[in-house]
């Protein structure tokens, strides 16, 4: 089985796509209700940050199997924004340069398995997160 | 406005029916914190049971609208956080701190009723 | 399940009676979380007194425990720490931030009462 | 007298078998309420971490006998896991890598009078505490 969702980021709305479409996902996987929660708020996050950050850019979601062929959940946040120029400062509890909470990256990361940034500055910000099936 | 806010005695109840944008989360906001004045209100209650994610800007936003309303002089309670959503909220360090919570409308009014009889206020 | 849970009125009383792995405590933890909900209790009580190491791991979990159930509307007080486990914890920084306590069952259900009774229902 | 008590670590429970041990040795040699406390909770830390990060190892628990020749407890935690990077790094209060409290090993020792690591990438970890009497 291989499924491949695109979510377009443009709009606020999409968040909410992009959230409920990863839970549906992670739903059909078998993935338990807590860590379906943990699944969408993750992408509720990153979703959040494209629009925040760089106006827009997509959410891939997709099928994957992690080490002893776990089955899982791949998500990736894709934008052309202004990329981050301090990856590990970005993911420092509490860091924001927009006045908010700066939980969502860190939590985004404690919500998954595996949880990957590529941003380069002036070219934009690619997030690999996944989760295994236990 | 997406969230219904019915005035119930003292007390405003918005209920959240259905996922919200930020957007929405903002106007609900804006909303009950000028309906407090206008209504002399003395007891908010939002109710999040359809809520199945609550992320930072959600939680976020709802903590800042209670301690609004905590200056406008009237007390708020958030009720039917779900489970899932709640051990979710607490790995993310989302603690809703100095916010008022309940399991649900019933209990939610009980608790109304007893923080807005004179000497039931929390400072913070 | 481990550790016994009795309801007493509006409220749920977990003693853990002997040392408990890091499963027994997430079990006890997903299963008051549950009851919470069902049973519509207000005050949950975890009594310690048996536990005579209380290390990062389960320092945490009971912390998160009682962010959880507050946020699902209800007051957790943890009773019976001993003096030689308080003192450890201090040592090691795990300070049960946000989490009531009391010395022990009597205490406890004296500051429930309290707390429950809505003049008092603030953490912090 | 020489004691050596072996505990295998390689199900949680062991956990909870090896603290209760070592409680039970520094009891013995006379280590007071608090001291025992310390001692259990400190190997409690250095087991959990057998297990969440090498997954099996054992525990060694002896006396032994300081300047002065101060009676004491030695405790040896090893296992044969990833091991770990950098030491200093993993000292830190609050660095986990497993999104976990990562007070662990700074709290464990915090607990003793000794305590050393030697940790090779891909070969294991030696954890040694000591802990003498006043
Ligand atoms: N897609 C992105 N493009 C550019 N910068 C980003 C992006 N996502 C996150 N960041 C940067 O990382 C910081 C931390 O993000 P986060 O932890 O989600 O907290 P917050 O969004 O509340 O600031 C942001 O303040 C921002 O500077
Ligand atoms: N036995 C071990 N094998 C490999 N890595 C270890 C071991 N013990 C500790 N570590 C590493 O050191 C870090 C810090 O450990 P610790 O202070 O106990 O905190 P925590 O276990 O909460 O992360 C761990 O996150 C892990 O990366």
């Amino acid at each position: 089985m291989t499924v491949e969702t695109r979510v377009p980021i443009k709009h606020e709305a999409d968040i909410v796509t992009a959230r409920q479409q990863g839970r549906a996902l992670a739903s059909q996987l078998g993935f338990s209700s807590v860590e379906q929660t943990f699944i969408a708020t993750a992408i509720s996050e990153v979703a959040r940050n494209i629009i925040v950050y760089a106006r827009s850019g997509e959410i891939i979601l997709s099928t994957g199997q992690g080490n002893g062929s776990k089955p899982g959940i791949v998500i990736v946040a894709r934008d052309e924004g202004p990329g981050i120029p301090d990856v590990a400062l970005a993911m420092q509890n509490g860091y924001s340069t927009a006045n908010s909470l700066g939980l969502g990256l860190p939590g985004a990361k404690r919500m998954m398995d595996e949880f990957e940034i590529v941003s380069e500055v002036g070219k934009g910000t690619t997030i690999t997160m996944k989760k295994w099936k236990q | 406005m997406r969230v219904p806010i019915l005035k119930q005695g003292n007390y405003l109840i918005a209920s959240i029916q259905d996922a919200l944008t930020d957007t929405d989360l903002l106007q609900l906001q804006e909303e009950l914190v000028q309906r407090v004045g206008a209504a002399r209100t003395r007891g908010v209650m939002i109710d999040v049971t359809a809520l199945d994610v609550m992320d930072s800007f959600a939680s976020r936003t709802l903590r800042d609208l209670a301690h609004v309303i905590r200056l406008r002089g009237a007390e708020t309670v958030i009720v039917g956080i779900q489970p899932e959503v709640a051990f979710t909220m607490v790995q993310l360090g989302l603690l809703l701190e100095g916010v008022t919570t309940a399991l649900d409308l019933e209990e939610g009014l009980a608790l109304l009723d007893q923080r807005t009889k004179g000497d039931a206020r929390c400072d913070r």
